[in-house]
């Protein structure tokens, strides 16, 4: 491993060799610093569009904010004597690059809260009108920005020596290095995993303790801060800054060289800028029809490379991959087995674990859930049956905090959680699976599951950004213990698997291992059952019965009543939104009430 | 007042026009969840078709008007066998952003290496010169612009409201299994929205022309705003384009005048934003509920 | 684990030193000549018709022999009007084709990202449209200036509109209608400063952008403030959107402006209602007196078949910029950059072009071919740029 | 004479093998009830016969032609109306194009007027429909969507009538008048029905014959007086219980 790194180590010193290999500023500069500037750009969007999943349109103005704070407390009077402009702060470029990012990060935070709202079209949208704002201030705003007739600046210089030209690589692409570095850890951290997560499903999330709102808005600000690291280089490239550059058309640029390239790569990023830089220039012998043939070949990668060009080149490298995945696995499985799973501490000495008090949910007209009291004793499994629309799931969802009552309460371990929103409960002890799978499907199972331990990660961001150990070593203890909850429910074979590529049984039960990673002191399991084989059914009553002995209360909603009545303790009924019965299992399956609900007439009557 | 009434009806005529582009991305969205982001280049391409048949070669008004309602199907057919269909297949998201995008510049670089770059005139048939009351002036083509946009939106609005296969569309938007088991083709009336969305882009082509000019770039920058519009009205809402474009129109005109030409753009856009903010999905626009 | 991403940025590597060795810039007889502008997007028609007057020159040329034996081989790149595209392709022309002179562009920002780079590599480059560019300010931080134009600067141009507006035609109360590019701003700054010299501020200042049809406001913001003259510095098809808003709000206010008021796009989009619009000219395609504005504009049309040239001042610039190079190259006896840049600076023949006849083009300290001298006022009548009626 | 015919037929939804090789088939002029507990693959059934979902394996044949490879929309075409699961009314438009829109096909043909006098038709089996049919489909009540669905697929003509879950999140009274409504038009003999039913007593009591579903395969099978009568059908419902 120490090898390895040492020699990727020197690997990652090459390209700076590269202008005495190629003494030529054309490439140097023209084309390998403007890549490296463009993939920065395309990374931020990256993390946008590829891991949060909203579409941006308006990046050109992070860019710009980025570029235009370089570029005016930089500038100098000499180059600008017949400008507007009446502020010259003359800062150098390393003390005005901080100023840029934290200014465009501030953009950013602004740019999240409509985020948290919107998606698709409607959010596209905004940030298209939120690019045009951000540049129609900085064409209208001369006294500071010189117009529409920009910024000259001076040619860039560090403790006097001159960068630009060639010389102009060595100052970018160590950040170049840093922002892939940084991505890179970031989105491979607990905190890419929540990102990806609020991308597959909301709800899961919040299940998971993830808060949407907190990580959206930190998204956008590390987006945003890193498009102003890119768009401060960018001001020093032609030493120009001028608003035109910055219009919607980049910011489609920059989309495109994303999905050409591939979403959540660094390659992609790459590959996306190099051939937004290269394809110009490569087809300029095409002369006048050259953007028909850029036009075509878009059309021609989206459909024979539909993940773009990095996700034609991971299908190569998958094939080398299963090797070291078995290694890991065996690894992993070392440590996992000292691993003690459920040592939660959310069980509180109380012999309710759940008190719901005339709970009622009306949607429209209709009452889905009508004055419903039902108790959960600590440390047992409570069925909840009945026909379908009886109010079973809308029940989960209150008990979750996805609906917000009409009326009544829940408790907790005797405290009130009424108005706690759907991931502070799981940080209370509330774990859930679904009914419809909500598994994050591009995820592997183990990283589902860690998702799952969401809540017991401690490393700051910075922590997390850089990799430092405390960060590496939180990340080795919670995948040996994901690991352990894999084992738990049986799929430690399938640990590197994508979730989207688990059986429908596998899925179920990987759902299960993701619920428990939160350790939670109430589990909902909804419909576990659904949709499988006997034998993955009984595999299902075993782990559910482990579950119980270990201490955790779980609430089952299921129609398989041979499951219902082998595992649960309790059975409530609810027919239409209403209680009408509740017992022990073989009180229920003779309840005259309970044989009316679910085979429409009472059986009597024929007889 | 004159000013006054001068600029609201600048703004509203503004405004009509870009409702109805916006009304071309309202009508494929609501049914296949995709639109056309090229669609400006769609509206460049009829105004270079009419200005070529009508102006360059003479022919009677209302034949160009035909031909280009058939570049239009067309144009519609090529767009949805090379771009959407495969686009919808594919599992990626962005699949129908990027075929589009590619599409308009491959489109748009063909005008331009194969007809001209330049801009050029386009006779109103109702005559160049204004009409005057009191102290306003009103080009003719501005009150076709209106009454024409006007018509197209109400008429797609009611096709969909009374006749049967208009109904069928309505359907498919809401739910286009069910759709289909009531032997509703939702293939077919997918291909129909983008034909109808890409036949009412051209004839806007030709309708906008006058006042634009005809040149391969016409379209961009009203494509972009068109998209706003579609948006502040709600996309899945017919008639909200119409109030969205006179959002936008209105709020350019007036802001030009009384604020500051240089942030005529801006108030149009903070108000979409605000707009969103508050409704989500558009003034008119249908909040979902998602059942988990 | 770093492997992943070292993985990827070798591969990058890699790719561009293929992507470099296999352009190696062909040593050979001609004479390499970059030609750079718009010719794709909305300013095409003035990069094209630019780049029409270049090629034109250059095939002449080489059907005569060529510069000192050796034929001119034209490099194109379309910069699409983008400032950051324009650094690219300089950098491209210079150090990878490695031309011996640059053309162009037409776009002032676009100019402004990349004249420093034939500065820097002492490549002479001849402006042949840009008319807000930076030539002779670029003495002030770079004195060994490689930078020439030909083309009608904003501050001839402006000095001359102000000139007539106020001086010729006795307006009083001139308001300013610019666009927001850099070029229309540019125009704008330098209007404010001509007219200020006569302490005249403008009664409004209005702007817009490309594509805007609707000047509604912009104009009755003006009438409102009284003006009697519009000075507008645009580009033909908005410049042509404010003579017909004029027209429909009935306001006859004459229109005063930049040499873009002789854009085809101008004239034809403006009808009628572009009739007595006055512009600075170098060439007026109609009032051609000298035999060789004759043969170009014969040899032009025959050559493009066009009607009219879309953008005849950009055409004409651009051809006679290939000639000024020529004699410069000729007289250096060498394609050496500063050998070409001091013969540029030191004329010793007079040049006879399509824009008019320069004993001495260019100075050491002077690297604007154009003056006022060389300039003449033009009129728009019945669709077509007329002299002054005198 | 079959109508319906099914054979060994195998559903995936995705990575789930919902039908694991049912085969049944209905006669002509029969009311046959597919009957189990919920998640068995009833809806699968229903939706695959009606082309919503393709077959993995095994035929469906419609007058002993298959119609496995057909989509929806052209399956409804051939005379099959399908009544989905949870009503699926077009909740946004009036009550009167919701009925307009299930003779779709009858209407495209130029049968407008026929049309429209059996809408007046349905108008007086289902009264409400017709005091509330310029009213938003959506804001109706539960009983009247199902009204309404009922009614759009008779609107079709169909020869072949699939009812999939007609009395779900119904009330019991409103259920006793779907079944009232289903018996009638079964009475009236000129359709043949297929009926997917959670409540099973009340399917069996209007069918000719049923089949008893779980996870996937059929298990049971009868006519409905015999599989009233039959323990395991309430075992398959409740299970089978510790006791």
């Amino acid at each position: 491993m120490k090898t390895k790194k040492i020699i990727y180590g020197i690997l990652l010193l090459i390209p700076l060799c590269l202008p005495q290999v190629i003494d030529n500023q054309y490439y140097i500069q023209g084309v390998f610093c403007r890549i490296i500037i463009y993939a920065m750009l395309v990374a931020s969007l990256d993390l946008i569009v590829g891991y949060i999943g909203d579409v941006s349109i308006g990046h050109a103005g992070f860019f710009a904010i980025g570029a235009y704070t370089v570029g005016i407390l930089t500038a100098t009077q000499d180059l600008n004597s017949d400008s507007t402009m009446s502020w010259f702060p003359h800062l150098s470029f390393f003390s005005a690059l901080p100023i840029g990012i934290l200014l465009t990060a501030i953009a950013g935070f602004v740019l999240g809260f409509p985020a948290l709202r919107l998606s698709g079209p409607y959010l596209a949208v905004v940030t298209i009108a939120y690019g045009m704002l951000i540049y129609t201030f900085i064409n209208e705003q001369e006294a500071f920005t010189n117009g529409t007739k920009g910024i000259s600046l001076e040619p860039l210089q560090v403790f006097g020596i001159k960068c630009s030209g060639s010389n102009f690589l060595y100052v970018v692409y160590p950040f170049l290095v840093l922002v892939m570095f940084v991505v890179r850890n970031l989105t491979k951290s607990y905190w890419g995993r929540a990102f990806e997560a609020i991308k597959y499903s909301e709800v899961a999330a919040s299940m998971c303790g993830i808060s949407k709102s907190y990580y959206k808005i930190w998204a956008f600000v590390i987006s945003a801060g890193i498009a102003g690291l890119a768009g401060g280089f960018f001001s020093q490239l032609d030493a120009y800054v001028a608003p035109n550059t910055f219009s919607y058309n980049f910011s489609v640029e920059f989309l495109i060289a994303l999905i050409v390239g591939g979403v959540q790569s660094i390659l992609g990023n790459i590959l996306g800028a190099s051939v937004m830089v290269i394809f110009p220039d490569l087809f300029s012998n095409f002369n006048d029809y050259r953007l028909i043939i850029f036009g075509l070949s878009l059309l021609m990668v989206l459909f024979f490379m539909p993940k773009g060009l990095a996700g034609f080149v991971n299908l190569v490298k998958k094939r080398f991959a299963t090797k070291q995945d078995s290694h890991h696995a065996e690894a992993l499985s070392k440590k996992a087995a000292e691993v003690v799973l459920f040592d939660y501490t959310n069980a509180k000495e109380n012999h309710t674990a759940v008190q719901i008090t005339d709970l009622t949910m009306r949607f429209g007209g209709l009452v889905a859930v009508n004055e419903l009291n039902m108790s959960i004793k600590k440390g047992t499994v409570h069925g909840l049956i009945g026909p379908n629309g009886s109010g079973k799931s809308t029940t989960v969802n209150l008990l979750t905090g996805i609906y917000a009552p009409a009326g009544g309460a829940v408790s907790l371990f005797g405290q009130s959680i009424a108005g706690q929103s759907t991931y502070k409960r799981a940080k209370l002890g509330i774990a859930r699976t679904f009914q419809n799978l909500q598994l994050f499907s591009d995820m592997t199972a183990l990283q589902n599951v860690m998702v799952g331990m969401h809540n017991s990660f401690q490393a700051n961001l910075a922590a997390v950004c850089f990799n430092l150990p405390n960060a590496q070593r939180e990340e080795k203890r919670a995948e040996a213990r994901a690991f352990a909850w894999l084992q738990f429910v049986g799929l430690q074979e399938s640990a590197f698997t994508e979730a989207k590529n688990l059986s429908y049984g596998q899925a179920r039960l990987l759902e299960i291992a993701r619920a428990l990673a939160s350790n939670p002191a109430l589990l909902l399991l909804d419909e576990p059952a659904a949709g499988l084989t006997a034998g993955e059914i009984e595999k299902i009553n075993v782990l559910i019965r482990k579950i119980k002995d270990s201490g955790v209360s779980v609430l089952l909603i299921e129609h398989h009543m041979d499951m219902v009545m082998a595992v649960s303790d309790e059975v409530t009924v609810l027919d239409f939104g209403k209680k009408i019965a509740e017992g022990t299992p073989a009180q229920i399956q003779n309840n005259p009430a309970v044989i009316t609900a679910y085979l429409g007439t009472h059986e009597t009557s024929f007889h | 007042m004159e000013q006054f009434i001068q600029l609201l009806i600048g703004g509203i005529a503004q405004g009509m026009i870009y409702a109805l582009v916006a009304f071309g991305y309202n009508i494929t969205f609501s049914t296949s969840r995709s639109f056309n982001f090229s669609h400006g280049n769609f509206l460049m391409l009829g105004g270079v078709v009419g200005l070529i048949l009508y102006i360059n070669n003479q022919i009677p008004f209302l034949a160009m008007v035909l031909a280009v309602v058939l570049v239009g199907l067309l144009m519609g057919l090529i767009l949805y066998k090379t771009s959407i269909e495969p686009s919808l297949k594919s599992k990626s998201n962005y699949a129908w952003i990027l075929a589009t995008l590619a599409f308009g510049i491959i489109l748009k670089n063909m005008v331009e290496v194969f007809w001209s770059t330049d801009d050029f005139r386009f006779d109103s048939p109702l005559g160049n010169a204004p009409i005057r009351v009191m102290d306003v002036g009103v080009l003719p083509q501005e009150i076709l612009i209106i009454v024409v946009a006007l018509c197209i939106v109400v008429a797609v609005e009611s096709f969909k409201k009374y006749t049967i296969f208009g109904k069928a569309i309505v359907a498919v938007s809401e739910d286009k299994n069910t759709a289909s088991l009531m032997g509703i083709n939702q293939q077919f009336v997918i291909l129909f929205s983008f034909l109808l969305s890409s036949v009412i882009a051209c004839l806007a082509g030709i309708l906008v022309a006058p006042i634009t000019m005809v040149g391969a770039t016409m379209g961009t920058v009203l494509g972009v705003k068109a998209y706003a519009v579609s948006i502040i009205g709600g996309l899945e809402s017919g008639y909200g384009v119409l109030l969205g474009g006179l959002i936008i129109g209105l709020s350019e005109a007036f802001t030009a005048r009384y604020i500051s030409t240089g942030y005529k753009d801006a108030p149009g856009f903070l108000i979409l934003i605000l707009v969103l903010l508050f409704l989500p999905s558009g003034i008119f626009g249908k909040t979902v509920i998602k059942k988990v | 684990m770093k492997k992943n991403v070292l993985a990827k940025l070798m591969g990058v590597a890699l790719i561009i030193v293929t992507v470099a060795t296999s352009f190696r810039p062909s040593a050979g007889d001609p004479i390499k000549v970059g030609v750079y502008g718009p010719f794709s997007g909305g300013s095409a028609p003035m990069g094209l018709s630019m780049r029409n007057g270049v090629r034109l020159a250059v095939s002449e040329i080489n059907a005569a022999g060529g510069v000192m034996g050796r034929k001119i081989e034209l490099v194109e790149r379309d910069d699409e009007a983008k400032n950051e595209r324009g650094g690219q392709i300089m950098q491209e022309l210079l150090f990878k084709e490695e031309v011996s002179a640059i053309l162009g562009p037409i776009n002032t920002g676009v100019a402004d990202a990349s004249t420093k780079y034939s500065n820097e590599k002492k490549v002479p480059q001849i402006i042949n449209v840009a008319a807000g560019a930076k030539v002779n300010d670029l003495f002030a931080t770079t004195p060994d200036n490689y930078i020439f134009r030909i083309a009608a600067n904003d501050y001839v141009q402006s000095e001359m509109i102000v000139r007539e507006a106020l001086q010729k035609r006795k307006f009083k109360k001139p308001a300013l209608l610019c666009d927001d590019t850099n070029y229309g701003q540019g125009g704008r700054a330098k209007m404010e400063a001509a007219l200020a010299k006569r302490k005249i501020t403008p009664t409004s200042v209005g702007k817009f952008k490309l594509k805007d049809t609707d000047m509604t406001a912009q104009l009755q913001e003006a009438k409102a403030a009284g003006a009697d003259v519009l000075l507008v510095y645009g580009i033909g098809p908005e410049l042509a959107a404010i003579a017909n808003n004029l027209e429909k709000i009935g306001w006859k206010v004459p229109m005063i402006g930049g040499w873009t008021l002789s854009m085809s796009n101008f004239i034809n989009n403006a009808g009628k209602n572009g009739n007595g619009a006055t512009m600075p000219q170098t060439f007026i395609e109609n009032g051609v007196v000298n035999g060789k504005a004759a043969k170009f504009l014969a040899a032009y049309k025959a050559t493009y078949k066009e009607k009219n040239i879309p953008v005849a001042v950009a055409a004409a610039q651009g051809y006679d910029s290939v000639y000024l190079l020529k004699m410069a190259i000729e007289q250096a006896g060498s394609t050496d950059g500063p050998k070409v840049k001091a013969a540029l600076e030191n004329f010793k023949k007079g040049y006879t072009g399509v824009t008019g006849t320069y004993k001495k083009p260019f100075s050491a300290t002077d690297h604007e071919a154009i003056h006022e001298t060389n300039v003449m006022m033009g009129v728009v009548k019945d669709g077509i740029v007329v002299p002054p009626i005198k | 004479m079959k109508v319906l015919e099914i054979k060994d037929l195998v559903v995936n939804y995705g990575k789930v093998t919902a039908l694991k090789g049912i085969s049944l088939d209905v006669h002509e002029g029969e009311l046959v009830a597919v009957i189990g507990s919920n998640g068995a693959g009833k809806t699968t059934t229903m939706n695959t016969i009606s082309g919503l979902l393709s077959a993995a394996s095994g035929d469906v044949l419609l007058h002993g032609k298959s119609i496995s490879k057909i989509p929806a929309h052209a399956v409804a075409a051939l005379g099959i109306s399908h009544v989905p699961e949870g009503r699926k009314v077009f909740a946004s438009m009036s009550v009167k194009d919701n009925l307009l829109l299930g003779a779709y096909l009858r209407v495209r043909k130029g049968e407008k007027k026929q049309v429209m006098s059996d809408i007046d038709h349905i108008y007086t089996i289902f009264p409400r429909l017709k005091e509330r049919q310029n009213q938003q489909s959506g804001t109706l009540s539960g009983g009247e969507q199902q009204m309404l669905a009922l009614g759009r697929a008779l609107v079709s003509k169909p020869k072949l009538l699939l009812l999939d879950e007609p009395s779900m999140g119904l009330a019991p009274v409103i259920i006793d008048e779907v079944f009232k409504l289903i018996e009638s038009i079964k009475q009236r003999g000129d359709m043949t029905i297929f009926l997917v039913e959670q409540l099973a007593y009340r399917a069996l009591e209007v069918a000719n014959r049923a089949y008893v579903v779980e996870q996937g395969r059929i298990s049971l099978t009868g006519t409905g007086k015999e599989l009233i009568t039959n323990p395991d059908v309430r075992k398959a419902y409740l299970g089978a219980g510790k006791s």
